[in-house]
């Protein structure tokens, strides 16, 4: 393979070349235990908390509010099942959608089992949810809602401080699962005035394993993971720091332009959009043409299935992702898909590109040029497909 | 994740297509699932002598569709029913654990060619004994998600 | 300051350059989510593997049985809590020692609060826990066991077989923290007949925020962290690769050449123990003479308190740690020093100095050379010395 | 952690030490919590003529009580009364947030040393109003561990 173009930067993102310079040091120089007290350690405490600050800043939450986790679905476990536990003296109830990321939904269904109510909102054809939906579920016993900021597989951005709204005059504690939206949203806490918040390091050029949770002071919730005192008794477990510090610098990089980042995805997105739909016909747009991330391409192509299209899409050395059961060896295609109305057969043979930083315009034309051929030479193989 | 020869025979499978009034024609899997496999056998004499199929599925479901036509071209019908789906997956040098099953929808589509042909012309083969075309292949529930 | 020895490897360790040299092509090169079916990610699956091949090699396990977390502290709260959870059906007592580590530690004393029973096992001066005391300990409604291998602090290593045997006779769950073990003993989790074992990758000269659950085959057990489907489904969050593959090199490394690496730190060890024991009148080894971790020395210095002890030993560049509460700011000192029936005073100034893979013995006769006055110099401010 | 008045403090402690026949003689703290503070106070005149502390406790204790030694070497009774454990933390440069209480302890330190002088004098200070030799000062709970 000659090419390799990358567009699969909701799975995962490479690391900026900044940030790993950032992190080289505390690998096996600066490498003391923050909780020490001598120089080994010291040294760590401090760029810890610099981490922390540089993230707040692009939350506009205080320092004291972001706490370190193993990563964003650490951090959606701990905001979920945290405040299920500890409010369960005031109620059993919990508020979630049908398209949340499965850290979310698998964590409530989990809750379930252990003797809690989930609602699970519906959506609509965009993958919206409607407010008064939101209004309506809620219940006396209701203790939590978690929305996704914005969905990892189509991209929709739902209104959230609406929601947030809504949950803060029904005194209910109301979390976000903002992983994909960190880094590709002006985001700012105290204006959405959400009281809990997953991000994740290595959505934005940052290192795998690190997340954060945002926690508003005064939020009732316990602990995911007992033990040390770190992260003010919250998050035990000896920091990582190289990771923490990483992040820091990845959060920092990520809003120094965000705009600039904004716009040109927005761009690259919907020129290979449009071109697409134009050039491959029985194709559909999966998500809100506008409420959507800057850089998520979801698209339907009937009478294939997303495998086949994935592999044959490596093939020309494009790597992208499908929400179709046959990726994953499971029997039902992706829970979001089926949420806003795709037949499975539809759903079977979508296709998620999702572009980034380092993408350019020729990889995007390269796109374009590639994949009609593909999508039309896996129809003429398709029992389902009638010229 | 996959053989070289799997990527062969996906990339370039051998006898896509109809046959026009063929005389077995059979389709497995079903859309809903992600997959299905459609057959068709010219069959003349008791001899298989031209195969084509179609099929709407992954990577290996293509791949081995392709193997199993290859392997039952020229055979005998009694033949093209003992052939298996491990006999498939080992021609391409082996599937990942979690698509063996996909083997199995083309042994599957063989058999349901196959006893479409037998039921129309009142034949009996006992390799065909139990088997039912509507039956589901299984399915392995291994989801994974970014 | 000159000179900087660094005696605190039991609070975690500079990382390895070969390690280091492993991880680095996978944060911006071999970047994939290895759930992605593109070449990006598949190169992240079969690296994953080939750590836990490796790590599993180490402990006599099945690749199978190893799962990645993101630390020694989320694998201790998913031992236990996951085992508490999803057997509480059967039962809701636990046995544990008072001289675990705080992530068993604060995890017990949390599931009591959720309505589990907990005994708390004395041990003895040296902090031997009786395997008959264990015996005796299990009731009808025990679910686990969860006993540390070697102690963080003190170092004794507990007869972990004989108490495996007795929990496997009463069909009860055992589970050991074996986060300072690893690497500095050898450990056969068939000989040994445990059900779950925590390591973590930070203490054997790689990456902080990795660590591993041992999960025999067969054990009841919830997950900690749900959501996708990585590791088996039974610990979700896109894996830490680069840390993954250091955790991977770095346990392949530590049991290289460990009968070495144990000889060499014993017998530094016992060296600074016998010097210093010789040179400075009022002073006690805590822990077991021999049953004890190949590099820890920890000795308490009556009449001084430990952080003044630390700071005086940092400004001669030497680093180590304390059982002092001092040091942290905490009214009590260590609740293991305490356990081993010191008084206040004297756990009060205790000192840990742990003994690495770069200790030289020039580092060693430093601290032989150092630390005398400074006790001295201590000891002549203290309102509680008559000379 | 400490900044460099308070390491200097620590290192070269000023005024280490007894004084026989002291007029006031003060011990605060305990054992158990890990600090111990004595202070000795030669008192003539009204005026504290020289001061000698013993402290059995951490860096920021051993820095606070040298520190207050030196800030009341040479004044009057009444005026060592006013030392405040902030004035002292202030003197240093600041301590840690964790680390405020040692200094609580510097100033109790002195107070409990006048506290005696003029019980035996049957002395009133109306600074002294309220003051409870015995009193624990407050501790912070910020435990961590490796
Ligand atoms: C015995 C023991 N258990 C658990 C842990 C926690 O491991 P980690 O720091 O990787 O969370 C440590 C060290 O911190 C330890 O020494
Ligand atoms: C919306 C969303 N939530 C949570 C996660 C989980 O984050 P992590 O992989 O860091 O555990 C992801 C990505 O994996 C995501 O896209
Ligand atoms: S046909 Fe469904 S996974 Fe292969
Ligand atoms: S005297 Fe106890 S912490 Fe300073």
């Amino acid at each position: 393979m000659n090419k390799r173009v990358y567009f699969d930067y909701s799975a995962t993102t490479p690391m900026k070349k900044e940030v790993l310079e950032e992190m080289l040091p505390f690998f096996n120089i600066e490498f003391g235990n923050p909780s020490s007290i001598h120089s080994f350690g010291r040294q760590g405490k401090s760029v810890l908390d610099t981490a922390r600050d540089k993230i707040a800043k692009t939350l506009n939450a205080k320092s004291d509010e972001i706490f370190f986790t193993g990563g964003g679905s650490e951090a959606d476990n701990w905001a979920i099942k945290g405040v299920a536990f500890a409010n369960k003296a005031k109620g059993n109830h919990i508020i979630t959608t049908k398209i949340e990321h499965h850290a979310v939904l698998h964590t409530c269904e989990y809750l379930e089992k252990e003797g809690f109510e989930v609602t699970y909102l519906d959506v609509d054809q965009y993958g919206l949810v409607d407010v008064d939906d939101v209004k309506n579920a809620i219940k006396d016993n209701t203790i939590l809602i978690t929305i996704i900021y914005a969905n990892n597989e189509i991209g929709t951005i739902q209104p959230i401080k609406e929601i947030a709204q809504v949950s803060k005059e029904k005194g209910v504690i109301f979390h976000t699962d903002a992983v994909q939206a960190y880094g590709n949203e002006i985001i700012d806490v105290i204006d959405l005035s959400v009281d809990l918040m997953s991000i994740s390091a290595h959505k934005v050029y940052g290192p795998k394993g690190v997340g954060a949770l945002y926690i508003k002071r005064g939020t009732k919730i316990h602990q995911l993971i007992h033990g040390g005192a770190q992260e003010k008794r919250r998050r035990a477990g000896t920091e990582n720091i190289p990771g923490i510090v990483g992040f820091g610098k990845a959060s920092e990089m990520a809003y120094e332009n965000i705009e600039d980042h904004i716009n040109k995805l927005i761009r690259l997105r919907d020129k290979m959009i449009n071109e697409l739909m134009e050039k491959i016909p029985y194709t559909r747009l999966n998500g809100h043409p506008t409420k959507r991330l800057p850089g998520n391409v979801n698209l339907s192509f009937e009478f294939i299935e997303g495998e086949s299209l994935l592999l044959s899409l490596d093939m020309v050395g494009i790597a992208g992702s499908s929400g179709s059961a046959c990726t994953s060896g499971s029997l039902d295609p992706s829970h979001v898909l089926m949420a806003i109305g795709l037949s499975h057969e539809v759903a079977h043979g979508s296709l998620r590109l999702t572009i980034g930083d380092f993408t350019t315009e020729e990889d995007v034309d390269y796109v374009i040029e590639k994949l009609p051929p593909i999508v039309d030479r896996l129809r003429q193989m398709s029992p389902l497909y009638e010229k | 994740m996959y053989s070289e020869k799997v990527m062969d025979h996906f990339m370039n499978p051998r006898n896509v297509g109809e046959i026009e009034n063929a005389e077995a024609v059979g389709q497995v899997g079903n859309a809903k699932c992600g997959d299905i496999m459609k057959m068709y056998l010219k069959i003349d004499n008791d001899i298989i002598t031209d195969v084509k199929f179609k099929t709407f599925g992954c990577g290996s479901a293509i791949a081995t569709s392709s193997m199993a036509t290859e392997m039952i071209k020229g055979k005998t019908v009694k033949e093209a029913l003992k052939l298996t789906n491990k006999a498939v997956a080992e021609a391409l040098d082996g599937l990942p654990p979690v698509k063996m099953h996909c083997s199995v929808l083309a042994e599957q589509a063989v058999k349901a060619a196959i006893y479409n042909y037998a039921k129309e012309r009142n034949l009996v083969y006992e390799e065909l004994d139990g088997f039912d075309p509507d039956e589901d292949h299984d399915h392995h529930d291994h989801g994974e998600e970014e």
